[in-house]
């Protein structure tokens, strides 16, 4: 079972996600770099965070022009899993993968801190381990996090159960407190919280169980037993 | 950018005749303070500078201490006040940058970032607040875009620093022993600059960093751009991977010139170079203009011939440029050319060496009289005093600061900032924690033992989390040494942590000196800075949640010594007094017994009894796990005094131990074995802190309405002043 | 061909808030000065250098890199293009 | 008294460097097909909606306001102000 980890200039949490992927979950992980091709055969991809370009001009538009993310949409119509952690959700939200857009946070500021997350839908590769409405411990890091769309599209969200999570108190402003969304099919998901620093209990002072089934959900969709 | 006329006709009668430009302003910003130590570098020497840890290896730019299982860890400290002072974002932002490219060029990978921050008074002064503001958004934006956690670091405001800034940053490095770079040159080898163009940003700032701020050169601007320098780190870290470096050095203060000097004169060499063959952003400049300028991300690299396509390749890979600026020569000589036309040509060894000097020095007319106290009006309610005291800028929680940093990245951070010292895990197994302190207060009140106490309070902040200090770094920020009482603080500042250093055993694996700071109302107070790396064999001490029945326990006595206390500064507007003093033999007990009761894992936690005294301390504590606290000021350790002095005391060697009622009689035997002095003083429980002597309630506050003070009371002064 | 100095003014959408502008605002407001003031709206400007024949074709050609490159994001946001000589 | 809109334009001096600029430069535009650019300057802009009684005084107070609120850092950047009628 392998799965992608796709790195951009400027990702700085491919490490992480890579370490969670091999050392806690056992995973066969690989880096691509964004001017590479994915195998057809991969069967999951992984963007993780970071600054890719910077920052420039608005999180995730020039990494979203990058030639791997032809390949992201290919794999994403084969309906084979993929998860875009917060860079690499703004990159999935920019190149039209996932619907809305995320604004600058409403406090001005990069916001650091830990928060809980609600499950809305387990029906994801990444959420089919968590009972509806669960709670998630786990920290965000980001500038631009405030999740945006408009009433219109937000109705439809909800009525195609595109909503995976929602804060369960206001963090930063964002659409119906929205945190992660998925595309129609539920393949695509997108969360800005970061979960590869949540799985590990020794760096996670709360506890580290709720965040592990993104990966666990991960593991059964591919029927890996571990 | 001169040199003085001395200096001039040293460099002469050195090179035996008159120098060009080029040479001048090589020379000029290689002698400046900032590059060359020339006030403070023969006085440094004093400090211990190897012990069993301590790797020492030529031309590093950081300190490296072997932390077993083949692995090792790097350090180093920087400042950057001048240029934080008239453009707080980008001086701050840069200031991260170039200390981050100083554990890079030892072959380690960036870990952790921690910034010490010093302003005027925020409540008064709006300049202040725009400093602090921008400052901290230029630390955040630069480090988060690393991906490098920034997981500590202090804040305070002065008076002193009205209209200045100072900016320090410490970073942290990890790697394999045997990745480290072993700077060498072989014949053959070729030159190259690498990351960022060159442009005409930052001419001048290392002589901009040694003059005061009213003689500035406001050119001296330097724009950051972390995403360049994220790129460098992976660059650099994947040709080391393949071993494509011989030698490394990071561009800062002096630019090409100190780079390319100091390069040649570390590895005993000559460099040859053209100026044509650095690529720049403008067309136009001049190759003097080219060797100083202090653009900043830039590396320069030391390869072969076959090693450089496969370092190209990697350059090209991650987008930055690459320049192949010279070669290896073994003349010694620093060669500056432009095409065929040489412009500079000068024995490495006489540019990276200015004349040391020996500044005199005297004991300062104010320290005469500045320990009489003055007579205070009583303070009648204690309860509003410490309202006031907790949302005071110094006191109140930093959490405005540190949440604006990535502190997670990196997937390393098991004690998070917001707590005494930050805790890293390492790949062998074992953990590093980290804290950096100063205290102008106290230092300006007594340079020796206002010194010795940032180090000692550096150093029981890393104890409280379990770890043994094992490295110190220093960084010495006075005004202009050509003052003889300046220049006597300072090494008076530096023979107390020489003094200290030695007796504990912490060697000094780096620092910097930063002199000239002087603002318009005159020079800084003494403000030495101190960086403790701890290491921890088997686990760290992780705060557990206090409940209702634990006690407090007290560790070390309070004395009378109120001097410099946050105390006597904020509430009664006093400058003067008993500076706190750090008994070497009562500090070292302590810390072990503290290690020890780590060791067996009898505390739910330890914190630090510093900046405030007991009474923030103990407020802490109840306010992080929202719960209160009984204390019974009759019980605590030392001389019996007055209830404020108790209260606000900044004593040293001091240490608050919550324990679980059932440990405590094991807590008692080794305290008691180990001779050291304590009491239990408190017990945790109900919704209020509470401090009462004997009968008489002293303190008496809601937990909640403190915290929710405490927390925001720094961002409201930021945010709306 | 002609060298123009080509200007983007990227700004939200109406109706879409602006935290940035407000703040500015209400810093304002807060203070008691400057009552005058009703609104702040923030943007951001790219200026591109360009070679075109004219400025009506270096218009369109600027509006066709924003459209195709997403240099700004029509979901939230607006362009206005201005064109001078450089 | 009349209402003005008064555009502030704040951008890094010449001669400072403008990374983001170039970063959309290199990376996103030239990357396409899009030669014909051979710069790109970053700027941002305040939109001020303002009371006055002529556009020199519009102009005069939002300067002020600039200042005092030390919106930009006249070290490193240079603005530029125009007023508009609403
Ligand atoms: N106060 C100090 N105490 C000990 N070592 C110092 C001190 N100041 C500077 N050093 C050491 O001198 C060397 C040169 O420092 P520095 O000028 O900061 O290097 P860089 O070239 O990176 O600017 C470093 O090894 C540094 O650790
Ligand atoms: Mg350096």
């Amino acid at each position: 079972m392998k799965v992608g980890v796709v790195v951009f200039p400027g990702s700085n949490c491919d490490r992480d996600m890579y370490h969670v992927l091999t050392d806690v979950f056992n995973l066969d992980a690989q880096y691509f770099w964004h001017e590479k091709s994915l195998p057809k055969n991969i069967d999951a991809v992984i963007l993780p965070g970071g600054f890719s370009y910077g920052d420039r001009l608005r999180a995730g538009v020039i990494a979203a022009h990058s030639p791997i993310i032809k390949d992201v949409q290919k794999l994403a119509d084969k309906g084979i899993p993929i998860l875009g952690v917060c860079n690499g959700f703004q990159i999935l939200v920019e190149s039209g993968l996932l619907p809305g857009v995320l604004l600058k946070n409403e406090s001005l500021n990069f916001m650091c801190e830990w928060t809980d997350l609600i499950v809305e839908n387990n029906q994801t590769p990444f959420t089919n381990q968590f009972k509806l409405n669960e709670k998630i411990p786990i920290p965000i890091a980001n500038g631009e996090g405030r999740y945006y769309v408009d009433d219109d599209v937000l109705k439809q969200l909800k009525k195609k159960n595109q909503i995976v999570f929602r804060y369960s108190k206001i963090v930063n402003g964002s659409s119906n407190r929205i945190a992660g969304v998925c595309n129609e099919s539920g393949n695509v998901v997108g969360m800005m919280p970061h979960p590869e620093r949540a799985v590990e209990s020794e760096i996670n002072p709360i506890d580290s169980k709720p965040s592990s089934k993104i990966f666990e959900s991960l593991l059964v969709k591919m029927g890996v037993n571990n | 950018m001169s040199l003085e006329s001395r200096e001039l006709s040293e460099l002469k009668s050195k090179i035996g005749r008159d120098p060009t430009s080029t040479e001048l302003q090589i020379v000029a910003a290689e002698w400046s303070e900032h590059c060359s130590y020339k006030s403070s570098k023969k006085h440094l020497k004093m400090l211990p500078m190897t012990g069993p840890l301590v790797i020492n290896e030529k031309g590093y730019d950081s300190g490296v201490l072997d932390v077993g299982g083949g692995y090792v860890v790097t350090a180093h400290i920087e400042s950057h006040n001048h240029p934080s002072a008239v453009e707080p974002y980008g001086g701050a932002a840069t200031g991260v940058g170039g200390v981050v490219r100083d554990i890079l060029s030892a072959g380690t990978r960036p870990i952790a970032i921690f910034d010490g921050l010093r302003f005027g008074n925020i409540e008064k002064d709006k300049q202040a607040r725009w400093l602090f503001k921008n400052a901290v958004t230029g630390v955040a934006d630069y480090g988060n875009c690393l991906g490098i956690p920034t997981i500590g670091g202090e804040v305070e405001f002065d008076e002193c620093y009205q209209n200045y800034a100072l900016v320090d940053v410490a970073c942290v490095g990890f790697g394999k022993k045997e990745n480290l770079i072993k700077n060498h040159a072989k014949k053959g080898d070729v030159v190259v600059l690498l990351g960022g163009s060159t442009g005409r940003d930052g001419i001048g700032g290392s002589q901009f960093a040694s003059d005061s701020l009213e003689s500035e050169d406001r050119s001296a601007v330097q724009i950051p751009d972390p995403f360049i320098e994220k790129l460098i780190i992976d660059a650099i870290l994947e040709a080391r991977n393949e071993k494509l470096i011989h030698a490394l050095k990071d561009l800062g203060g002096g630019g090409l010139s100190c780079a390319i000097s100091e390069t040649a004169d570390a590895l005993d060499i000559g460099i040859e170079m053209d100026v044509d063959k650095v690529h720049t952003r403008e067309s136009d400049m001049r190759p003097d203009e080219i060797m100083v300028s202090e653009s900043q991300e830039r590396m320069l690299i030391i390869t072969n011939k076959t090693k450089l396509k496969k370092l190209q390749d990697i350059c090209k890979k991650f987008r930055i440029g690459c320049s192949v600026i010279g070669s290896v020569k073994f003349d010694n000589k620093v060669h500056v050319k432009k095409g065929k036309k040489t412009f500079a040509n000068l024995s490495a060894d006489i540019v990276a060496n200015a004349t040391l000097l020996d500044l005199p020095s005297k004991k300062p007319e104010y320290l005469k009289t500045i320990t009489q106290e003055k007579k205070f009006k009583p303070i009648t309610d204690y309860s509003k005093t410490m309202m006031k005291f907790l949302a005071s800028p110094n006191i109140a929680s930093k959490i405005w600061v540190y949440s604006q940093y990535d502190h997670e990245v990196g997937i390393r951070t098991v004690i998070k900032p917001g707590g005494d010292a930050s805790v890293l895990r390492l790949d062998n197994g074992k953990y590093l924690s980290v804290k950096i302190d100063g205290n102008p207060k106290q230092c300006y009140i007594n340079p020796r033992e206002g010194a010795i106490g940032c180090f000692e309070e550096a150093c029981r902040n890393v104890v409280c989390t379990g770890a043994k200090p094992i490295g110190m770094l220093d960084h010495l920020q006075f005004g202009s040494p050509k003052d003889p009482e300046i220049f006597w603080t300072f090494l008076e500042s530096l023979k107390g942590l020489t003094d200290f250093a030695k007796d504990f055993k912490i060697p000094c694996i780096g620092g910097k000196v930063s002199l000239y700071n002087e603002t318009p109302a005159g020079p800084i107070k003494p403000t030495p800075l101190i960086g403790i790396l701890g290491l921890i064999d088997k686990k760290p001490l992780v705060h557990q949640k206090i409940t209702k029945g634990d006690y407090l326990v007290m560790i070390g006595n309070t004395k009378d010594e109120l001097g410099g206390s946050e105390y006597f500064e904020y509430i009664h507007k006093f400058i003067g007094g008993t500076c706190p003093t750090v008994d070497f033999s009562e500090s070292k007990k302590n810390m072990k017994s503290v290690l020890e009761i780590i060791k067996q894992e009898l505390p739910k936690s330890v914190h630090d009894c510093s900046k405030g005294g007991l009474a923030v301390a103990v407020s802490e504590l109840c306010m992080i796990d929202q719960i209160g606290c009984k204390v019974s000021l009759d019980t605590v350790p030392g001389a019996k005094l007055p209830v404020d002095r108790i209260l606000f005391s900044e004593s040293h060697s001091r240490y608050l131990v919550t324990i679980e009622k059932k440990n405590i009689k094991k807590l008692e035997n080794i305290l008691k074995k180990n001779k050291v002095s304590f009491k239990t003083v408190g017990i945790f429980g109900g919704e209020k802190i509470q401090f009462s002597n004997g009968a008489k309630s002293i303190i008496d506050l809601r937990v909640d309405k403190a915290q929710k003070t405490w927390l925001n009371s720094l961002r409201d002064l930021v945010l709306h002043g | 061909m002609a060298t123009f100095s080509v200007h983007v003014t990227i700004e939200n959408k109406p109706g879409i808030s602006d935290p940035e502008g407000e703040t500015i605002l209400n810093d304002l407001v807060l203070k008691g000065t400057h009552k005058i003031v009703s609104k702040i709206k923030t943007a951001k400007m790219l200026k591109f250098t360009i070679e075109e024949k004219d400025k009506k074709t270096a218009k369109i050609k600027v509006q066709e890199i924003c459209d195709e490159l997403r240099i700004y994001n029509p979901m939230v946001s607006k362009v206005t293009i201005d064109v001078f000589d450089a």
